[in-house]
Protein backbone atom coordinates (compact mmCIF):
# COMPACT_ATOMS: atom_id res chain seq x y z
CA UNK A 1 0.00 0.00 0.00
CA UNK A 2 0.91 3.66 -0.59
CA UNK A 3 1.21 6.51 1.25
CA UNK A 4 -1.48 8.58 1.20
CA UNK A 5 -0.94 12.32 1.10
CA UNK A 6 -3.64 14.54 2.11
CA UNK A 7 -3.78 18.32 1.54
CA UNK A 8 -5.46 20.79 3.80
CA UNK A 9 -6.23 24.64 3.17
CA UNK A 10 -4.51 26.71 0.75
CA UNK A 11 -1.99 23.61 0.40
CA UNK A 12 -4.89 21.43 -1.67
CA UNK A 13 -5.25 24.80 -3.76
CA UNK A 14 -1.00 24.37 -4.86
CA UNK A 15 -1.98 20.65 -4.81
CA UNK A 16 -4.73 20.61 -7.56
CA UNK A 17 -6.22 17.61 -5.56
CA UNK A 18 -6.74 17.00 -2.42
CA UNK A 19 -5.34 13.54 -1.75
CA UNK A 20 -1.57 12.22 -3.22
CA UNK A 21 -1.02 8.38 -3.30
CA UNK A 22 2.71 7.90 -2.88
CA UNK A 23 5.13 4.97 -2.84
CA UNK A 24 6.27 4.09 1.11
CA UNK A 25 8.30 4.14 3.00
CA UNK A 26 8.58 8.06 2.79
CA UNK A 27 10.82 10.21 4.79
CA UNK A 28 10.91 13.72 4.75
CA UNK A 29 13.43 14.56 2.02
CA UNK A 30 11.16 11.62 0.20
CA UNK A 31 7.95 13.86 0.57
CA UNK A 32 10.01 16.88 -0.80
CA UNK A 33 10.94 15.47 -3.95
CA UNK A 34 7.42 14.07 -4.38
CA UNK A 35 6.60 17.72 -3.94
CA UNK A 36 7.05 20.22 -7.24
CA UNK A 37 7.58 23.58 -7.28
CA UNK A 38 6.01 25.93 -5.25
CA UNK A 39 3.68 23.14 -3.16
CA UNK A 40 7.25 21.87 -2.32
CA UNK A 41 8.12 25.29 -0.79
CA UNK A 42 4.88 25.79 0.93
CA UNK A 43 5.70 22.59 2.60
CA UNK A 44 9.25 23.54 3.54
CA UNK A 45 7.96 26.31 5.38
CA UNK A 46 7.77 26.80 9.00
CA UNK A 47 4.39 27.28 9.38
CA UNK A 48 3.45 23.55 7.96
CA UNK A 49 2.95 20.83 9.61
CA UNK A 50 2.67 17.48 9.21
CA UNK A 51 0.40 14.48 11.14
CA UNK A 52 1.19 11.12 10.35
CA UNK A 53 -1.95 9.05 11.58
CA UNK A 54 -3.51 11.19 13.10
CA UNK A 55 -0.48 12.96 15.30
CA UNK A 56 0.90 15.43 14.38
CA UNK A 57 5.04 15.35 14.13
CA UNK A 58 6.91 17.92 16.71
CA UNK A 59 9.69 17.82 14.12
CA UNK A 60 8.34 17.47 10.51
CA UNK A 61 11.77 17.04 8.83
CA UNK A 62 11.85 12.86 10.69
CA UNK A 63 9.03 11.85 9.01
CA UNK A 64 8.55 8.34 8.71
CA UNK A 65 5.70 6.81 6.94
CA UNK A 66 5.30 3.28 6.11
CA UNK A 67 2.52 1.50 3.87
CA UNK A 68 -1.13 2.54 4.49
CA UNK A 69 -0.35 5.75 6.18
CA UNK A 70 -2.25 8.92 6.01
CA UNK A 71 0.15 11.93 6.00
CA UNK A 72 -1.29 15.31 6.44
CA UNK A 73 -0.07 18.66 5.01
CA UNK A 74 -1.64 21.51 7.77
CA UNK A 75 -1.02 24.81 6.28
CA UNK A 76 -2.00 27.91 8.69
CA UNK A 77 -5.01 27.52 10.77
CA UNK A 78 -8.07 30.01 11.03
CA UNK A 79 -11.41 28.27 12.46
CA UNK A 80 -14.08 30.61 14.43
CA UNK B 1 -19.99 18.67 34.56
CA UNK B 2 -21.04 18.68 30.62
CA UNK B 3 -18.61 18.68 28.07
CA UNK B 4 -20.73 18.77 24.70
CA UNK B 5 -18.14 19.40 21.71
CA UNK B 6 -19.25 19.14 18.30
CA UNK B 7 -18.60 19.30 14.60
CA UNK B 8 -21.54 20.32 12.13
CA UNK B 9 -21.92 19.81 8.33
CA UNK B 10 -25.57 21.81 8.19
CA UNK B 11 -26.58 25.23 9.68
CA UNK B 12 -27.20 24.97 13.56
CA UNK B 13 -29.68 27.14 15.53
CA UNK B 14 -27.31 28.50 18.65
CA UNK B 15 -30.07 30.03 20.08
CA UNK B 16 -31.87 26.77 20.46
CA UNK B 17 -28.40 24.75 21.15
CA UNK B 18 -27.58 27.34 24.02
CA UNK B 19 -31.23 27.28 25.62
CA UNK B 20 -31.27 23.51 25.76
CA UNK B 21 -27.90 24.16 27.62
CA UNK B 22 -28.97 26.70 29.88
CA UNK B 23 -31.48 23.76 30.66
CA UNK B 24 -29.23 20.85 31.27
CA UNK B 25 -28.02 23.33 33.79
CA UNK B 26 -30.36 24.42 35.95
CA UNK B 27 -29.53 26.95 38.63
CA UNK B 28 -26.25 27.46 37.31
CA UNK B 29 -25.31 31.08 37.88
CA UNK B 30 -23.64 32.09 35.48
CA UNK B 31 -23.93 31.46 31.47
CA UNK B 32 -21.95 33.49 28.91
CA UNK B 33 -22.32 32.41 25.32
CA UNK B 34 -20.83 33.31 22.09
CA UNK B 35 -21.94 33.12 18.65
CA UNK B 36 -19.55 34.16 15.17
CA UNK B 37 -21.61 34.25 12.12
CA UNK B 38 -20.59 35.28 8.39
CA UNK B 39 -20.30 38.61 8.34
CA UNK B 40 -22.80 40.15 5.86
CA UNK B 41 -21.51 43.76 5.84
CA UNK B 42 -18.73 43.37 2.84
CA UNK B 43 -18.05 41.60 -0.19
CA UNK B 44 -18.23 38.23 1.11
CA UNK B 45 -20.61 35.81 -0.57
CA UNK B 46 -19.93 32.41 0.81
CA UNK B 47 -17.48 30.87 3.37
CA UNK B 48 -15.63 27.46 3.35
CA UNK B 49 -14.69 26.14 6.51
CA UNK B 50 -12.59 22.71 6.32
CA UNK B 51 -11.37 20.49 8.37
CA UNK B 52 -9.58 17.32 9.32
CA UNK B 53 -11.16 14.23 10.41
CA UNK B 54 -8.18 12.23 12.44
CA UNK B 55 -7.43 15.98 14.20
CA UNK B 56 -10.52 18.50 14.34
CA UNK B 57 -12.43 17.18 16.76
CA UNK B 58 -10.16 15.44 19.08
CA UNK B 59 -8.82 19.00 18.97
CA UNK B 60 -11.76 20.93 20.14
CA UNK B 61 -12.32 17.96 22.83
CA UNK B 62 -8.75 18.84 24.13
CA UNK B 63 -9.47 22.53 23.70
CA UNK B 64 -12.84 21.65 26.18
CA UNK B 65 -10.91 19.58 28.41
CA UNK B 66 -8.31 22.64 29.16
CA UNK B 67 -10.92 24.75 29.80
CA UNK B 68 -12.64 23.19 31.98
CA UNK B 69 -9.59 22.45 34.21
CA UNK B 70 -8.45 26.29 33.91
CA UNK B 71 -12.01 27.37 34.57
CA UNK B 72 -14.55 26.93 37.70
CA UNK B 73 -17.45 25.75 35.28
CA UNK B 74 -20.06 23.28 35.27
CA UNK B 75 -20.54 22.61 31.93
CA UNK B 76 -19.11 23.81 28.00
CA UNK B 77 -20.92 23.90 24.69
CA UNK B 78 -18.66 24.10 22.00
CA UNK B 79 -20.19 23.81 18.25
CA UNK B 80 -18.41 24.25 15.46
CA UNK B 81 -19.28 24.47 11.28
CA UNK B 82 -17.60 23.31 8.64
CA UNK B 83 -18.66 23.12 4.94
CA UNK B 84 -19.73 26.28 3.18
CA UNK B 85 -22.17 28.97 4.65
CA UNK B 86 -23.32 31.93 3.85
CA UNK B 87 -23.65 35.74 5.40
CA UNK B 88 -25.71 35.41 8.47
CA UNK B 89 -25.19 31.59 8.83
CA UNK B 90 -23.66 30.70 11.91
CA UNK B 91 -19.88 29.52 12.40
CA UNK B 92 -19.12 28.62 16.30
CA UNK B 93 -21.18 28.88 19.36
CA UNK B 94 -19.82 28.69 22.38
CA UNK B 95 -21.31 28.66 25.84
CA UNK B 96 -20.00 28.13 29.22
CA UNK B 97 -22.05 27.59 32.83
CA UNK B 98 -20.56 28.39 36.11
CA UNK B 99 -21.35 29.40 39.53
CA UNK B 100 -19.83 32.61 39.06
CA UNK B 101 -19.77 35.07 36.00
CA UNK B 102 -16.22 35.89 35.08
CA UNK B 103 -15.54 31.72 35.06
CA UNK B 104 -18.10 31.99 32.04
CA UNK B 105 -16.89 34.71 30.55
CA UNK B 106 -13.05 33.96 30.47
CA UNK B 107 -13.55 30.10 29.25
CA UNK B 108 -16.04 31.41 26.25
CA UNK B 109 -13.26 33.93 25.48
CA UNK B 110 -10.42 31.26 25.88
CA UNK B 111 -12.45 28.94 23.81
CA UNK B 112 -12.40 31.37 21.04
CA UNK B 113 -9.26 32.38 20.76
CA UNK B 114 -7.79 28.75 20.64
CA UNK B 115 -10.67 27.64 17.54
CA UNK B 116 -9.86 31.05 16.15
CA UNK B 117 -6.19 30.20 15.76
CA UNK B 118 -5.17 27.02 17.31
CA UNK B 119 -7.64 24.67 16.11
CA UNK B 120 -7.19 22.59 12.96
CA UNK B 121 -9.81 24.41 10.83
CA UNK B 122 -9.05 26.05 7.57
CA UNK B 123 -11.33 28.90 6.27
CA UNK B 124 -11.14 31.22 3.26
CA UNK B 125 -13.77 32.76 1.89
CA UNK B 126 -15.74 34.07 -1.75
CA UNK B 127 -15.36 37.91 -3.23
CA UNK B 128 -16.48 38.66 -6.52
CA UNK B 129 -15.96 35.05 -7.86
CA UNK B 130 -12.74 34.59 -6.15
CA UNK B 131 -12.00 32.37 -3.34
CA UNK B 132 -9.32 33.83 -0.95
CA UNK B 133 -7.52 31.45 1.99
CA UNK B 134 -7.75 33.74 5.60
CA UNK B 135 -5.32 33.25 8.02
CA UNK B 136 -5.60 34.52 11.47
CA UNK B 137 -5.21 38.59 12.15
CA UNK B 138 -2.14 39.96 14.15
CA UNK B 139 -4.80 40.47 16.71
CA UNK B 140 -5.81 36.76 16.97
CA UNK B 141 -2.07 35.71 17.62
CA UNK B 142 -1.68 37.94 20.29
CA UNK B 143 -5.17 37.27 22.03
CA UNK B 144 -3.96 33.69 22.05
CA UNK B 145 -0.47 34.21 23.41
CA UNK B 146 -3.17 36.06 26.68
CA UNK B 147 -3.35 32.66 28.01
CA UNK B 148 0.37 31.06 27.41
CA UNK C 1 -26.02 51.18 16.47
CA UNK C 2 -28.77 50.39 19.09
CA UNK C 3 -28.54 50.72 22.61
CA UNK C 4 -31.51 48.60 24.08
CA UNK C 5 -31.63 49.07 28.10
CA UNK C 6 -34.53 48.13 30.33
CA UNK C 7 -35.77 46.93 33.97
CA UNK C 8 -38.10 43.98 33.97
CA UNK C 9 -40.16 44.28 37.23
CA UNK C 10 -41.21 40.41 35.59
CA UNK C 11 -39.29 37.44 34.85
CA UNK C 12 -37.90 37.23 31.12
CA UNK C 13 -37.01 35.23 28.36
CA UNK C 14 -32.87 35.54 28.27
CA UNK C 15 -33.11 32.98 25.15
CA UNK C 16 -36.02 34.84 23.16
CA UNK C 17 -34.33 38.34 23.86
CA UNK C 18 -30.83 37.50 22.46
CA UNK C 19 -32.52 36.05 19.74
CA UNK C 20 -34.30 39.23 18.55
CA UNK C 21 -31.50 41.04 19.67
CA UNK C 22 -29.39 38.94 17.16
CA UNK C 23 -32.26 39.17 14.86
CA UNK C 24 -32.35 42.58 14.83
CA UNK C 25 -27.80 42.75 13.60
CA UNK C 26 -28.08 40.76 10.69
CA UNK C 27 -24.59 40.08 9.82
CA UNK C 28 -23.14 41.32 12.63
CA UNK C 29 -20.54 38.65 12.89
CA UNK C 30 -19.65 38.36 16.49
CA UNK C 31 -22.61 37.85 19.66
CA UNK C 32 -21.30 37.25 22.94
CA UNK C 33 -24.16 37.25 25.61
CA UNK C 34 -24.60 36.72 29.83
CA UNK C 35 -27.19 35.42 31.62
CA UNK C 36 -27.08 35.45 35.72
CA UNK C 37 -29.66 33.85 37.23
CA UNK C 38 -30.09 33.14 41.11
CA UNK C 39 -27.86 29.92 42.14
CA UNK C 40 -30.39 26.81 42.68
CA UNK C 41 -27.29 25.04 45.12
CA UNK C 42 -27.55 26.29 48.13
CA UNK C 43 -30.10 27.38 50.96
CA UNK C 44 -30.70 30.33 49.21
CA UNK C 45 -34.40 30.35 48.24
CA UNK C 46 -35.57 33.65 47.07
CA UNK C 47 -33.55 37.32 45.75
CA UNK C 48 -34.60 40.19 46.18
CA UNK C 49 -33.20 43.52 43.53
CA UNK C 50 -34.71 46.41 44.71
CA UNK C 51 -33.75 50.03 43.17
CA UNK C 52 -33.98 53.53 43.07
CA UNK C 53 -36.19 55.17 40.26
CA UNK C 54 -34.41 58.37 39.64
CA UNK C 55 -31.06 56.62 39.37
CA UNK C 56 -31.33 53.02 38.41
CA UNK C 57 -32.03 52.94 34.56
CA UNK C 58 -30.30 56.22 34.13
CA UNK C 59 -27.15 54.62 35.40
CA UNK C 60 -27.50 51.62 33.34
CA UNK C 61 -28.17 53.99 30.11
CA UNK C 62 -25.16 55.69 30.95
CA UNK C 63 -23.18 52.65 31.25
CA UNK C 64 -24.24 51.01 28.13
CA UNK C 65 -23.01 54.13 26.45
CA UNK C 66 -19.97 54.27 27.93
CA UNK C 67 -19.59 50.66 26.43
CA UNK C 68 -20.71 51.86 23.39
CA UNK C 69 -18.60 53.99 23.36
CA UNK C 70 -15.43 51.95 24.58
CA UNK C 71 -15.32 49.12 22.61
CA UNK C 72 -16.65 49.04 18.46
CA UNK C 73 -20.00 47.74 18.79
CA UNK C 74 -22.97 47.23 16.65
CA UNK C 75 -25.46 47.16 19.24
CA UNK C 76 -25.40 46.67 23.27
CA UNK C 77 -28.93 45.04 24.97
CA UNK C 78 -28.87 45.35 28.80
CA UNK C 79 -31.68 43.57 30.86
CA UNK C 80 -32.26 43.89 34.92
CA UNK C 81 -34.61 42.54 36.69
CA UNK C 82 -35.81 43.72 39.99
CA UNK C 83 -37.77 42.49 42.69
CA UNK C 84 -37.98 39.36 43.81
CA UNK C 85 -36.91 36.05 42.35
CA UNK C 86 -36.82 32.45 42.72
CA UNK C 87 -33.74 30.27 42.08
CA UNK C 88 -33.64 29.78 38.29
CA UNK C 89 -34.73 32.95 37.76
CA UNK C 90 -33.00 35.55 35.40
CA UNK C 91 -30.94 38.14 36.91
CA UNK C 92 -29.62 39.95 33.98
CA UNK C 93 -29.01 39.68 30.48
CA UNK C 94 -26.36 41.96 28.78
CA UNK C 95 -25.91 41.05 24.27
CA UNK C 96 -23.00 42.65 22.52
CA UNK C 97 -23.29 42.43 18.31
CA UNK C 98 -20.15 43.47 17.29
CA UNK C 99 -17.78 43.01 14.08
CA UNK C 100 -15.26 41.07 15.69
CA UNK C 101 -15.17 39.16 18.83
CA UNK C 102 -13.32 40.60 21.49
CA UNK C 103 -15.25 43.77 21.67
CA UNK C 104 -18.28 41.94 21.82
CA UNK C 105 -16.58 39.28 24.19
CA UNK C 106 -14.95 42.42 25.88
CA UNK C 107 -18.47 44.82 26.33
CA UNK C 108 -20.30 41.70 27.93
CA UNK C 109 -17.30 41.70 30.42
CA UNK C 110 -17.60 45.37 31.00
CA UNK C 111 -20.79 45.78 31.46
CA UNK C 112 -21.78 42.72 33.98
CA UNK C 113 -18.61 44.01 36.35
CA UNK C 114 -20.46 47.39 36.82
CA UNK C 115 -23.54 45.76 37.28
CA UNK C 116 -22.30 43.90 39.60
CA UNK C 117 -20.89 46.35 41.93
CA UNK C 118 -21.22 50.16 40.53
CA UNK C 119 -24.83 50.31 39.33
CA UNK C 120 -27.74 51.22 41.23
CA UNK C 121 -29.19 47.90 42.91
CA UNK C 122 -29.19 46.21 46.27
CA UNK C 123 -29.66 42.87 46.79
CA UNK C 124 -30.56 40.62 49.48
CA UNK C 125 -31.20 36.72 49.59
CA UNK C 126 -33.24 34.74 51.89
CA UNK C 127 -31.83 31.68 53.71
CA UNK C 128 -33.60 29.86 56.70
CA UNK C 129 -36.40 32.35 56.37
CA UNK C 130 -33.97 34.98 56.88
CA UNK C 131 -33.30 37.94 54.74
CA UNK C 132 -29.78 38.89 54.23
CA UNK C 133 -28.23 42.31 52.99
CA UNK C 134 -25.52 40.81 49.91
CA UNK C 135 -22.15 43.34 49.39
CA UNK C 136 -20.12 42.70 46.28
CA UNK C 137 -17.17 40.51 46.84
CA UNK C 138 -14.01 41.31 47.12
CA UNK C 139 -13.33 39.76 43.50
CA UNK C 140 -15.91 41.92 42.42
CA UNK C 141 -14.32 44.94 43.06
CA UNK C 142 -10.71 43.52 41.35
CA UNK C 143 -12.90 43.24 38.62
CA UNK C 144 -14.19 46.39 38.07
CA UNK C 145 -10.55 48.27 38.97
CA UNK C 146 -9.70 46.08 35.41
CA UNK C 147 -11.85 48.84 33.60
CA UNK C 148 -10.03 51.94 35.51
CA UNK D 1 -43.83 70.54 51.67
CA UNK D 2 -41.22 68.63 53.74
CA UNK D 3 -37.77 67.00 52.29
CA UNK D 4 -38.90 63.12 52.03
CA UNK D 5 -35.78 60.62 52.59
CA UNK D 6 -36.07 57.52 50.50
CA UNK D 7 -34.16 54.46 52.58
CA UNK D 8 -32.39 52.13 49.97
CA UNK D 9 -30.95 48.53 51.07
CA UNK D 10 -29.92 47.71 54.29
CA UNK D 11 -31.13 51.42 55.62
CA UNK D 12 -34.68 50.60 54.62
CA UNK D 13 -34.29 47.98 57.09
CA UNK D 14 -32.65 50.00 59.68
CA UNK D 15 -34.97 52.65 59.50
CA UNK D 16 -37.94 50.29 59.84
CA UNK D 17 -40.11 52.34 56.81
CA UNK D 18 -38.90 52.61 53.38
CA UNK D 19 -39.37 56.93 53.38
CA UNK D 20 -39.35 59.43 56.07
CA UNK D 21 -40.85 63.10 55.78
CA UNK D 22 -38.49 65.58 57.50
CA UNK D 23 -38.79 69.40 58.31
CA UNK D 24 -37.33 71.50 54.93
CA UNK D 25 -34.60 72.77 54.61
CA UNK D 26 -32.40 69.80 55.76
CA UNK D 27 -28.73 70.09 55.99
CA UNK D 28 -25.92 67.50 56.87
CA UNK D 29 -26.43 68.00 60.44
CA UNK D 30 -30.05 68.12 60.58
CA UNK D 31 -30.29 64.56 58.52
CA UNK D 32 -28.19 63.23 61.09
CA UNK D 33 -30.10 64.61 63.88
CA UNK D 34 -33.31 63.74 62.33
CA UNK D 35 -31.60 59.81 61.94
CA UNK D 36 -31.42 58.25 65.59
CA UNK D 37 -28.84 55.37 66.76
CA UNK D 38 -27.51 52.75 64.14
CA UNK D 39 -29.42 54.16 61.09
CA UNK D 40 -27.43 57.67 62.06
CA UNK D 41 -24.30 56.00 62.13
CA UNK D 42 -24.60 54.12 59.51
CA UNK D 43 -25.49 57.03 57.25
CA UNK D 44 -22.21 58.72 58.53
CA UNK D 45 -20.40 55.70 57.03
CA UNK D 46 -17.76 56.37 53.81
CA UNK D 47 -19.78 54.08 51.44
CA UNK D 48 -23.38 55.16 51.88
CA UNK D 49 -23.98 58.12 49.65
CA UNK D 50 -26.93 60.99 48.93
CA UNK D 51 -29.02 61.66 46.19
CA UNK D 52 -30.88 64.54 46.23
CA UNK D 53 -33.51 64.93 43.08
CA UNK D 54 -31.77 62.18 41.66
CA UNK D 55 -28.67 63.61 41.56
CA UNK D 56 -25.73 61.47 43.49
CA UNK D 57 -24.09 64.76 45.75
CA UNK D 58 -20.04 64.34 45.37
CA UNK D 59 -20.05 65.43 48.90
CA UNK D 60 -22.81 64.16 51.06
CA UNK D 61 -21.86 66.82 54.01
CA UNK D 62 -22.77 69.38 51.29
CA UNK D 63 -26.39 68.63 51.46
CA UNK D 64 -29.24 71.39 51.30
CA UNK D 65 -32.40 69.89 50.58
CA UNK D 66 -35.37 72.50 49.81
CA UNK D 67 -38.71 71.81 50.69
CA UNK D 68 -40.74 68.70 48.64
CA UNK D 69 -37.17 67.59 47.64
CA UNK D 70 -36.65 63.74 47.44
CA UNK D 71 -33.11 62.92 49.23
CA UNK D 72 -32.17 59.12 48.87
CA UNK D 73 -29.93 57.25 51.26
CA UNK D 74 -27.52 55.14 48.84
CA UNK D 75 -25.93 52.39 50.97
CA UNK D 76 -23.23 50.12 48.74
CA UNK D 77 -24.83 48.89 45.48
CA UNK D 78 -24.98 45.05 44.63
CA UNK D 79 -26.72 43.62 41.25
CA UNK D 80 -26.22 41.45 38.96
Amino acid sequence: MPVKLVFLGKLADLAGVPTLDVAAPLDWAGLIAALPGPLGEAVQGDRVKLAVGGTVLADKTALDALDGNEVALLPPVSGG
Amino acid sequence: MAREVRLSEVAFDPAALTAAFAAAHPGHGALASFVGQVRGDDAVKALELSHYGPLTLAGMEALADQALARFDLLGLLIVHRVGEMRPGESIVLVAAAARHRRAAIEAVDYAMDHLKSDAWFWKRERRGGEWRWIEPRAEDHADLARWR
